[in-house]
């Protein structure tokens, strides 16, 4: 199986994904260039964490603009699995594949540290492999995971079960305490309608490996991994390839 | 020709730099400044033939690019060049 | 303009100066040759009173691939890659503007590291503010902490670790002070210089402002309530044009097409050439009218002397200069030629074909000024040396002076500092800050360092040669404490005025022990930085010499850190307690003082305890180490509870003391060489056995477990607090400071 | 009454967030924006007796929180309660 991970200018997570995806899984991997307009055949798409364009103006606002962002889109209409991890988060609500806008950490501050997240849904390519309401110990590391929608475009996705990840304390509860940033409903990750989209704050590629603080974050791979070659939760047509390119 | 764009969170939306600095402003006495909403001052400069189109392609950028429609609005005051 | 006393005053240049500047040239100088002059020559660049001590230092070893007079030093890590590290100040800047001055310290060594061809892995601070009740101190620490966040996190280097000290000497002078690390293949570090006569000399990055001019000689005067007029533009950092240079640059350096390769730091564009050149045997000519200028107007006086940020200087192989430019457009970069490499060894600078600077580039480098400044043993000292315990009434109780001492900043944990770092990016982080010595695994290896920033200044500020030592001993113990071989050392020397002799005592001294003590722990020092003039309105800072270790783990899945990890297993202190309180955070804090003598360091013994400490780390012994520093035994033993759900009790031997201190000394002195681990129960034999081979103390304390913190002296309890209790004083002390006082409404 | 308080880097000061924003919104095509200079922008709601009182408070905490004056200068419009 092939991971795309796409660099924009100011990505810097960008390895530490590609690590995850090729020497802790062992699949294939490939970095892809913000200018490029194919994903060269990959069969999952990271957007990966970091500071694209310095995070100036807004996060995730001017690379919305890259071409490469047309070849995404074309590949999560088709039904293929998109991940955008904190910065890529924020770059798929910016660029409308996700609902929903990034504010300032209630703290105002950037903050680093594991915090404890509880899986919501597991019939996302991206959650396959996990248990409902697995809590996963897993780092963030953020100034702006704040996430504010509109009150019904929440009531929405609570109803359509879009709600990923949750932030929660170590026994799985959702307690105000346990969110790090003032996000609304604790929401730490979300799919779209289709729920192969999936964006969350929290750094799974960050957390593989036991040596580096914790390996709850694997799973997400291992889920995607699941996913694609049972060809499972991947929209309406199953396991498209990323072939896909923009005009 | 100079376009100047305010762009500043909804009123709907909860502003934590606000809030800080209202904090910060009551721990330093000013019990009167009731509220702090904090957003975000473009100046442009534009190379256009009539303020009218520098206040078209200031609402584009804006639109575009300066606001997320989701969180946030904007204003827009053209001035000529003086 | 003339060139009078008024204009060499406002450059820093001494009437002397001028003379030689006079014969070097055999003419006046023009201003903008003035300038370059008078930035060259200044403290920061030319290290004039610095010099003749630094050259003492011990800066070789079997390790050592670079030394000291590149952009970085460079050890042997194995594996035929190399770590490449350096630290910097950034002190006068950042009062100036805490957050840029920062952010810029962090920008700086970051690029001093990747202009090696080194990928920058890891960062480190030592910081030191004024005491934290002051609201502008405050604001300073707050800007300084955002600061070195905004840059590091952005670029994506994590920082692991460093160390932050509070003395009423730093309120108007803070010290920022920032250490980098990378890798490099050993094979492919590439240096700063020019040569091959026709050479192509490119400038890329960031357009050129007139942010910083005089950054340089600012650094090198004192402030003063006319220092406001001197202010120059300030510096912004741009973090994201440096991630592209910075990833443009590895391309460019891993294609073999460079001759060499360096950063516009302090003195920018006039630093780079000159040194680019001299480095080289190699004279260099640039036309600054091609400079990429930000703003309008500049003068060739202006352009040379600019402190932009985010800029760089390269020589292209001839042939090469497309597949260069290519690899800067990937990145949005537009590298200009702006000169050539040229033969005679003179620096040419021309504005639209017209000569205005024309300077032997030696001038300005080797040949620059040295002083042998005069040093006079300070007054002071005599007085600041004697203690007299007797004199201080009868000392609070023990468990009083914990509380105390957990709640000093000094001491406290700095959560809410290092929580605003990204530490973990890059997925190399074995070690967080916050327990103990930084750990980066070095990926495609086995292993791992370990890193340390470290200095007490009120042992330096006492005896200046003996804490010197002092601060080696403890930043190459940290290392030691992980598991980490200590293999390489940088400094950053921070100091008032070098004119005051008194000033330069402490400096000479400092220095000496320094080389003493690097050289009695094997352990080259291959670079660093000097920051003199740390004073305002005459008052100058505690002297802060600064160690910067790294170590080098073999195998890094046998990494140790700060707590202790399981119940049952037992305290062993590797050392002996003394009867030592001079200079002690006990003494500041309980009775506002900086007396005495600093504890005593025997470097012998040091040296066997670092090695029993590698040795039972690889052997797999040790289960968790952490050495003994401020606020001494007592507070060492909270903080390996601290993080963990495990408390500890501990019984220790009384040291003989003054009247009523007995206990006080044997609790909170902070005698050197004492390292607090603890070993699984049925390894302890084995640990004391390796400990006395190598001839260290080694005495089982305690037991690990329960959920109180409690100490006894010689059977008599004198500490019994419950850990979450304790852990809570600790870990809040500096929100405290920082908590919104919400009106009431 | 609500004062706005408008905060600007000092024209000598390098702007890299309003560099970034202008080479954005020349990749999108407004090759007629010549120059973006980014800002803050801040509305204060003060409990002032007159535009005057509230002027004052305003350029208060402009000056002791809301503008670094190292780097920054500032403007302020007061409006009458609408
Ligand atoms: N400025 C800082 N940045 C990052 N980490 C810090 C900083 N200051 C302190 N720390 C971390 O807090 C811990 C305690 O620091 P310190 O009291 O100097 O410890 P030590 O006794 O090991 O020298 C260390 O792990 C250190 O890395
Ligand atoms: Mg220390």
């Amino acid at each position: 199986m092939k991971f795309a991970v796409v660099v924009f200018p100011g990505s810097n997570c960008d390895h530490d994904a590609y690590y995850a995806a090729k020497h802790v899984l062992g699949q294939d991997a490939e970095f892809v260039w913000h200018k490029d307009s194919s994903l060269g055949g990959a069969d999952v798409v990271i957007l990966p964490g970091g500071f694209a364009h310095g995070d100036y103006l807004r996060t995730g606002a001017i690379a919305r603009f890259s071409p490469v962002m047309r070849a995404v889109k074309a590949f999560a209409e088709s039904g293929g699995p998109v991940l955008g991890i904190c910065n890529g988060f924020q770059v798929l609500l910016e660029a409308g594949l996700l609902p929903g806008a990034m504010l300032r950490n209630r703290s105002v501050k950037f903050q680093c540290e594991h915090v404890h997240i509880r899986v919501e849904q597991t019939d996302t390519p991206f959650t396959a492999a996990c248990r409902p309401g697995q809590v996963l110990r897993i780092p963030i590391a953020h100034g702006e995971g704040n996430y504010y929608a509109e009150p019904d475009v929440i009531e929405r996705l609570e109803k359509n079960r879009q709600v990923v990840f949750r932030y929660v304390t170590a026994a799985g509860a959702v307690k105000p305490e346990a969110n790090p940033n003032g996000s609304a409903s604790n929401i730490a990750g979300l799919c779209n309608e289709r729920r192969n989209v999936v964006g969350l704050m929290p750094h799974p590629e960050r957390a593989c490996e036991l040596a580096v603080g914790s390996a709850d974050g694997l799973v997400l791979f291992e889920s995607v991994l699941k996913a694609v070659t049972q060809g499972a939760f991947l929209g309406a047509e199953a396991s498209p390839k990323a072939t896909v390119t923009a005009r | 020709m100079r376009a100047r764009v305010f762009v500043t969170l909804k009123p709907s939306v909860f502003d934590p730099q606000g809030t800080t600095v209202s904090d910060a402003l009551h721990t330093l006495g000013y019990a009167n400044v009731k509220d702090v909403r904090q957003g975000k001052y473009f100046e442009l400069e534009i190379d256009a033939p009539t303020a009218d189109e520098a206040r078209k392609v200031a609402a584009e950028a804006a639109d575009k690019l300066l606001a997320n429609p989701v969180i946030e609005s904007y204003r827009i005051e053209v001035e000529e060049a003086r | 303009m003339t060139i009078d006393d008024t204009v060499l005053d406002r450059h820093g240049v001494t009437r002397e100066e001028y003379q030689r500047i006079l014969e070097m040239l055999g003419r006046e100088p023009s201003l903008t040759e003035l300038g370059i002059f008078s930035v060259m020559w200044s403290e920061h660049c030319s290290y004039k009173s610095s010099r003749v001590h630094l050259k003492t230092l011990p800066t070789t070893g079997t390790r050592v691939l670079q030394g000291p007079g590149e952009n970085a030093g460079a050890v042997d890590i194995g594996d035929g890659l190399a770590a490449v590290f350096k630290i910097e100040s950034h002190n006068h800047p950042s009062f100036i503007e805490p957050y840029q001055g920062a952010a810029t310290g962090v920008g700086g060594i970051i690029r001093d590291i990747f202009t090696m061809g080194a990928r920058p892995i890891a960062l480190l601070n030592s910081l030191r503010f004024g005491p934290l009740e002051d609201p502008l101190v405050r604001r300073t620490f707050e800007g300084v902490v955002a600061g070195i966040a905004g840059y590091g996190n952005s670029i994506g280097i994590p920082t692991v670790g460093g160390e932050i000290g509070f003395d009423e000497s730093y309120t108007g002078n803070p010290l920022v002070n920032v250490f980098c690390l990378g890798i490099a293949r050993a094979d492919e570090i590439i240096k700063g210089v020019a040569s091959g006569t026709g050479n192509a000399v490119y400038y890329v990055g960031a357009k050129t402002g007139r942010d910083g001019i005089h950054g340089a000689t600012m650094a090198s005067a004192e402030f003063d309530e006319k220092t406001e007029e001197k202010r120059p533009a300030v510096q912004v950092g741009d973090p994201f044009m440096e991630k592209l240079l910075l990833e443009a640059c590895l391309d460019v350096i891993k294609s073999d097409a460079l001759i060499g390769i360096q950063d516009m730091g302090a003195a920018g564009l006039t630093c780079s050439t000159c040194e680019m050149g001299s480095r080289g045997g190699a004279g260099i000519e640039i036309d600054v009218s091609l400079v990429p200028q930000r703003e309008t107007g500049m003068t060739p006086y202006e352009i040379m002397l600019s402190e932009s940020q985010e800029r760089m200087l390269l020589v292209v192989k001839q042939g090469r200069e497309s597949e260069v430019e290519r690899i800067f457009e990937k990145w949005d970069l537009h590298a200009v030629r702006i000169g050539q490499v040229t033969t005679g060894g003179r620096m040419k600078v021309r504005n639209r074909g017209d000569l205005v600077a024309d300077i032997p580039t030696t001038a300005l480098t080797d040949e620059a000024p040295v002083y042998r400044r005069p040093m006079e043993k300070p007054a002071y000292l005599a007085e600041a040396q004697k203690l007299s315990l007797a004199a201080l009434g009868a000392p609070s109780s023990p468990s009083e002076v914990f509380a105390r001492l957990l709640a000093t900043p000094e001491i406290a944990s700095k959560r809410w500092v290092y929580r605003q770092y990204d530490h973990m990016v890059r997925t190399n982080t074995l070690v967080f800050p916050g327990m103990g010595a930084g750990v980066v695994r070095v990926k495609g290896t086995g292993r791992a360092l370990a890193l340390s920033v470290d200095c007490n200044a009120r042992f330096v500020y006492l005896d200046p040669r003996a804490g010197a030592q002092l601060a080696v001993a403890e930043a190459s113990r940290n290392v030691a404490c992980a598991g980490g071989l200590p293999i390489g050392a940088t400094n950053c020397l921070n100091f008032a005025n070098p004119q005051r002799p008194e000033i330069m005592w402490q400096f000479g001294q400092a220095v000496e022990g320094m080389g003493a003590a690097c050289r009695a722990l094997d352990l080259p020092i291959t670079g660093g930085n000097v920051s003199l003039y740390n004073e305002t309105d005459g008052r100058g800072i505690l002297p802060t010499p600064v160690l910067g270790v790294v170590g080098l783990i073999e195998d890094a899945t046998k990494v140790v850190r700060r707590v202790f990890q399981s119940d049952g297993d037992v305290v062993i202190l590797l050392g002996e307690n003394h009867n030592e309180l001079g200079g002690s955070e006990y003494l500041k804090v309980m009775h506002g003082l900086i007396r005495g003598l600093p504890p005593a360091l025997d470097l012998a013994r040091e040296a066997a305890l670092q090695r029993v400490l590698v040795e039972g780390a690889a052997k797999g012994l040790i289960r968790s180490a952490h050495d003994c520093a401020e606020g001494g035994l007592a507070v060492t033993l909270a903080e390996c509870c601290f993080d963990t759900d495990l408390g500890a009790e501990t019984d220790v031997a009384a040291v003989p003391a003054e009247g009523s201190f007995g206990d006080i000394a044997t609790l909170f002195g902070e005698s050197a060489s004492r390292v607090v681990v603890s070993v699984a129960a049925n390894r302890t034999a084995e640990l004391i056995a390796l400990a006395s081979a190598a001839g260290v103390p080694a005495t089982p304390i305690g037991r690990v477990g329960g959920d109180r913190i409690r100490m006894s002296i010689a059977g008599r309890r004198v500490i019994d607090e419950p850990l979450r209790d304790a852990e809570r004083i600790w870990s809040t002390a500096i929100d405290r400071h920082f908590e919104p006082k919400r009106a009431i409404a």
